[in-house]
């Protein structure tokens, strides 16, 4: 930061307004059904709640480093930085919670008309709409430029039809981005173009996918002729790979830090470890086995956030290593269902059911989690694109067709 | 694993069998089912009709004696489909207990009902979440039978129970008690692979309740009784593990990305080839203590031991392998890889983890 | 077997014979430098393998399912599988060493002439003439087809010129059994021949190569117009690759089985363990940990022999799932080279020197073979090959030009 | 690891020095030498007027206090040419161990010898096969000090060595000896890294001849000497680790089998790529601890236990799998793959192997 004592005197206030206006309540590790979503039904669990998102807003700090004209805080990316320090400081849970935050707004800004930008950005930052993401399609997965729903040229609009998989919880939300396929006469990563679609359009439907975690937040949509204006075309026509890929950048980033937006638990694996680990068997010393695999977790757990820290200071001198990015969605995922995989070992029979009266809601939050993490090695790139593009990307090994 | 021309057609007689009444769909429907039901009992009495009860019962007590092989083979049919039957809980483990531990009278009384698939037992033996089976301390008070078990497979819908418990004298035995007996309480879950566990309470069942198993060799009996359940369950285990491999393999096949499938990409291939290597090392390993069973020649424990924790391996890495190739269709509910995954690792927790497995087998080894 | 009888009365006899014939001392556990190994330099190390080596030479037990016309027992497979479980029971160390033995003579018997037959295997059996195999080369290695050595017609003879790599003690060995290109006009695993070459001919000169364990069993042999007489080619002109897979089965096979012919430890793993992995250290119960792995590597390594068992009884009933050999090697090198890590670990410091005056020459040994045994998942086909093999024959996934 | 401009020189200019006076080829001829010779004590006091001795040694007292950072980064370029010097014996452990457990008036006395590379020292702290630096028998009894310590790197090369050893209070403390005392006696082997490690031998070594490190708070300073000695060995692990990797990527670009380039294979891309990403993995949990122990901040034994734990696996990993990928010529002698490969497993032992360091940590972390 060149101006030391600016830099200080903006953590200083940052940090009094967040002591204002966040509530003790907002402070506390996230549980999943007090996250404050945004959209049209939107909901609040409590007063508090609304308070903290309702001020977050105002102040332009559901989207910092956004332009203030277009509802975000207009930080700089150091004061940004300093934001999330002090928000991570007093534990502040995050005050909206959307795809079109995370992953829209960013591509929009960089691809967007100014019209576009204005309609959808200050919606988004207002939390008014809720985003869902349409990307993925049942036979494309992995190879997503093979994708098939079609946007016919119908005059002023796009007739769109097709499904789109693992929307998720589109049947919460308002609006969808979509790839879709506008020319398929070329090479299949061309002739797909970006489109914005309003979910209460005729011709939509929308089918929940129940997951092995029992859950559904996933659904499949469907497009059905659904006419879409030109205007909430992204991008150029037939250009669309590009927005996708600049959104796809800040999924996998999403992905990396799961985590951070994910429920905590409200018991942390160690106070799990010692509450649960007595010497409980003839074998009692087998607990030797998931302390020595739980300490290699919480020592790699630690490393992959070190190497994200590292990859940040790197931003901040303007030196980065382009390669140490690619790494961390692999990393860190792979993690995750390490630790899940040694919290089932820790709970022991006390830990295998999803849903059931007699075993605390604790338990059973933990176990779903297992089961829904089961996705992140899956979802957003999976880890063997994960690897393809380390290959050749970051080892330049020599191509043999590897796919990303 | 090699079978005589008699048990491949018990074995195929089963499979049809099991692909008519038990297929998937049966576990699915389980699910739903009140908490209850742990199987259809209806359908058991069809497979007791089959002989499944009376597979490795000698004929001296009305069994085929057809050997543990045979019984091996059943169980990987049933894992493969993931069959709810009481196999393990009934047959293996309650059944078995009652030849290994009982004395013939109790035998002479008790098997004639297991055989035919009147009654349908479970053995309470867990006091603890992680497999602990020497940890007893259920006992025999001058008021009666008290203490807790959890983890009692199949409880809910079983006639009668063993219990591992104290007796009078302080020792470890099983203790035989109707479920629906004075003082026993029962409360029934449902864990993530579907299948009903179920935690009971007893409190003062009166010694008039309660029919202690007096064979002469109880202690070893019961002993061999777990290695029997370990190496069956391991079985099924490897069933599911197959049952997984063949369909992931089929999917490599089929399953088309970037125009070519997705079985043609040599990452893929070195890991599918690998998963294949696993399950049938870990088959060899079910096999030997199979046989071992047959020959009572070996270590029993050890080859017992080294059977359940190369089976709690290999069914993690297949099922975790197979959910990953299978992508975002391999974590829903559509496909049936999610049910294999989380019988597996229910199945890694139930009668000793991997870890507990190979401390006892280096036990056995003398180190 | 046929008659039980019979059965029970040969292995009476083959018992009571090998308790004659094989010294006491030849039924201890096998140590490299008292291995016997064949040739026109034969050594002995005493007078009792000199005279278990000639009893068994005398009764064509060197080769005891070879006809006896050639020098072999003549026993059928049956009796050959006494015969080993005999010798196993006793502890009897093999008679014999010799590459010939074990590769190049199960290829003569199929694709030899009667002359070459009667030339090479009676010389082989009886220990007179040490084999070397000359497959590799420095540009080819895996791609075992793309090799370079040339054999050009020259009336009578070829004439041979290249040089081939890990000929596995060829400086001590008389002949070579050798791959040379005949023909490269074609596809590259046409116009290839199988040759014998004496190594006594002129234009033969042999390096070793130095090893990481410090050792030099392989060398690299050089080839300067080297006359060859016609009537040393096996099978074909250009045909020799089908004799070279003949002879790759056998090596294959006989590298899943490495361990059973390698020197044994004179302590065995678990007795070594008992010795050294006390309560080391603060961290006393780490040993908890090496008896884990231990016992891991111990139930593996006793599922592969399983597995191994599995595939002979098979045989036996002729009902053979012909992808089970192909998971042998794969499975029994990987597990070799966990048992070298865990003895590295059991000794901690005292098992770090590969020769040093005041370390006890067995953990020395110890550390060579971990050092040696590093090769065993390359040499002979790499792991990575024979995961090819077993995804494309044993799995049938669709095939992407993946080698084997 | 970001280092300063004034860092980034320094290591630089070591880099060059070590590229023509310390490359693989020195310890080649090490291995050959006699047993006395640990490393070229010439080369050494260049590097010793280069700053090498000085890197983190305070300004006050004449170091150049360039920080654990720029020591890191020198470890890391001696990793990478496996370069025989006493950095870690002489500076990092015994120098180390003189700034942080010894009075001023020691410090004074000894320190100008070490940091212009006159003297160089060993420390002598193991008494057994595996890292247990807690346990020490080596006394001072009123015959003088008596005891045996193994594995004392570079040993028989040191002017004299830092005994951990029971002072005449029954206190665990450092004690400075001559190494050519009346009483000592080594025994030096050279093991398979080809680097020299000795064996002490000490009888009724006289008191005269023992200056005992006495200052304030030598128990800690002698656990954070070892927790820098564990990071800076992680370090240079990582250099060869990283060096194993770039020469293994280099060789799959280029060598060809079946026609293509073995790098275009896609089981042997994914498992470079895995490679890859566990060396910055532990590169981040390396250069984490080595901030930290600059900064003074966070648990500097939790963090020097993570870095040497991931530090051990990533290289026996990186070297397995160089190994393994040059195929043939990786278990050659010609190439320096093998080297590295042996390196690694003496790293493993040497400072706590990763069981060892898994349970500090959990010690540490509270479980």
């Amino acid at each position: 930061m060149k101006n030391a004592d600016t830099a200080v005197s903006f953590r200083t206030e940052i940090k009094s307004w967040l002591q204002k206006n966040c509530p003790i309540s907002q402070r506390q590790p996230i549980i999943q059904k007090e996250q404050i979503w945004g959209g049209r039904n939107k909901h609040f669990y409590n007063d508090d709640a609304r308070h903290w998102f309702e001020a977050a807003r105002d102040r332009g700090f559901t989207a910092p480093e956004w332009p203030a004209r277009y509802g975000g805080g207009g930080l700089s990316a150091d004061q940004a930085a300093v934001l999330r320090e002090e928000m991570q400081d007093l534990g502040c849970r995050p005050p909206l919670y959307d795809q079109g935050l995370w992953m829209l707004g960013p591509a929009l800004l960089v691809f967007g008309t100014e019209a576009q930008k204005q309609r959808h950005l200050p919606a988004i930052c207002r939390g008014e709409i809720r985003w869902a993401q349409g990307y993925s399609e049942p036979f494309a997965g992995s190879d997503l430029a093979n994708l098939q729903t079609k946007a016919e040229d119908d005059g002023d609009f796009f007739k769109v039809t097709g499904s789109k998989i693992w929307t998720t919880r589109a049947d919460a939300a308002d609006w969808i981005f979509c790839l879709v396929r506008t020319d398929d006469s070329g090479p299949k990563q061309q002739g797909i173009s970006f489109l914005l679609i309003d979910l209460a359009s005729a011709g939509v439907s929308i089918a929940p996918i129940p997951l092995l975690s029992g859950d559904s937040d996933f659904c499949q949509t469907f497009f059905d002729d659904v006419r879409v204006p030109k205007d909430n075309l992204v991008g150029e026509l037939h250009g669309g790979w590009a927005v996708a890929k600049e959104v796809l950048r800040h999924e996998r980033q999403l992905m990396a830090s799961f985590e951070s937006m994910a429920e905590k638990p409200k018991l942390n694996i160690i106070d799990l470890f010692n509450e649960h680990m007595g010497n409980e068997n003839a074998y009692g010393i087998s607990s030797t086995d998931i302390r020595s695999r739980l300490a290699s977790h919480l020592i790699r757990d630690s490393a992959v956030k070190q190497l994200g820290n590292r990859i940040a200071q790197q931003h901040e001198v303007q030196s980065v290593d382009s390669r140490l990015p690619l790494l961390m969605k692999y990393l860190s995922t792979r993690e995750v269902q390490h630790k899940n995989e040694i919290i089932l070992d820790i709970l022991g029979t006390r830990g295998l059911s999803l849903a059931s009266p007699d075993n605390p809601e604790l338990y059973d939050s933990m176990v779903k989690q297992w089961a829904f993490d089961k996705a992140l090695t899956i979802a957003g790139g999976t880890s063997e694109i994960q690897l393809n593009i380390i290959a050749k990307r970051a080892l330049e090994l020599p191509s043999a067709s590897t796919p990303e | 694993m090699i079978l005589t021309s008699e048990q491949k057609l018990f074995r195929d007689s089963l499979e049809s069998f099991l692909s008519s009444k038990l297929p998937i769909a049966a576990l699915r429907s389980l699910r739903d089912a009140s908490l209850s039901t742990a199987y259809d009992r209806g359908v058991w009495q069809q497979l007791a009709a089959l002989g499944v009860s009376s597979i490795t019962v000698p004929t001296t007590l009305g069994g085929a004696e057809f050997g543990w092989l045979a019984m091996g083979a059943v169980a990987q049919e049933m894992g493969r489909r993931l069959s709810p039957t009481p196999l393990l809980s009934s047959v293996v483990l309650a059944q078995g207990a009652l030849i290994n531990c009982a004395n013939l009278d109790q035998i002479n009384h008790y098997l004639p009902a297991l055989l035919n698939g009147d009654e349908v037992w479970a053995v309470a033996f867990e006091e603890r979440a992680h497999f602990s089976p020497d940890s007893v301390s259920t006992a025999m008070t001058p008021r009666g039978l008290s203490g807790g078990k959890c983890m009692v497979l199949d409880g809910a819908s079983a006639d009668r129970v063993l219990v591992s418990a104290l007796n009078a004298d302080g020792q470890s035995r099983l203790c035989l008690v109707k479920t629906d007996a004075l003082g026993v309480k029962q409360s029934p879950s449902r864990l993530m692979d579907g299948r009903q566990y179920v935690a009971y309470e007893f409190s003062d069942v009166p010694e008039s309740e309660c029919d202690w198993l007096a064979g002469g060799a109880s202690g070893a009996g019961w002993i061999q009784v777990l290695n029997q359940g370990m190496v069956v369950l391991a079985a099924e285990m490897l069933g599911g593990a197959r049952e997984l491999c063949e369909r992931t393999f089929e999917y490599l096949k089929e399953r088309e990305q970037f125009d070519v499938k997705i079985g043609s990409f040599q990452a893929l291939q070195h890991r599918a080839a690998h998963m294949y290597s696993e399950l049938e090392l870990s088959q060899a390993a079910v096999d030997a203590a199979l046989v071992g069973f047959d020959s009572g020649q070996g270590d029993q424990c050890a080859m017992a031991s080294a059977a359940k924790a190369l089976a709690n391996e290999c069914f993690q890495l297949i099922s975790d392998e197979a959910v990953q190739m299978h992508g975002g269709m391999g974590v829903t509910d559509e496909l049936d890889i999610g049910l294999f995954l989380k019988r597996s690792r229910v199945c890694n927790q139930l009668l000793g983890n991997t870890h507990w497995h190979r401390l006892r087998y280096a036990d056995r080894a003398g180190f």
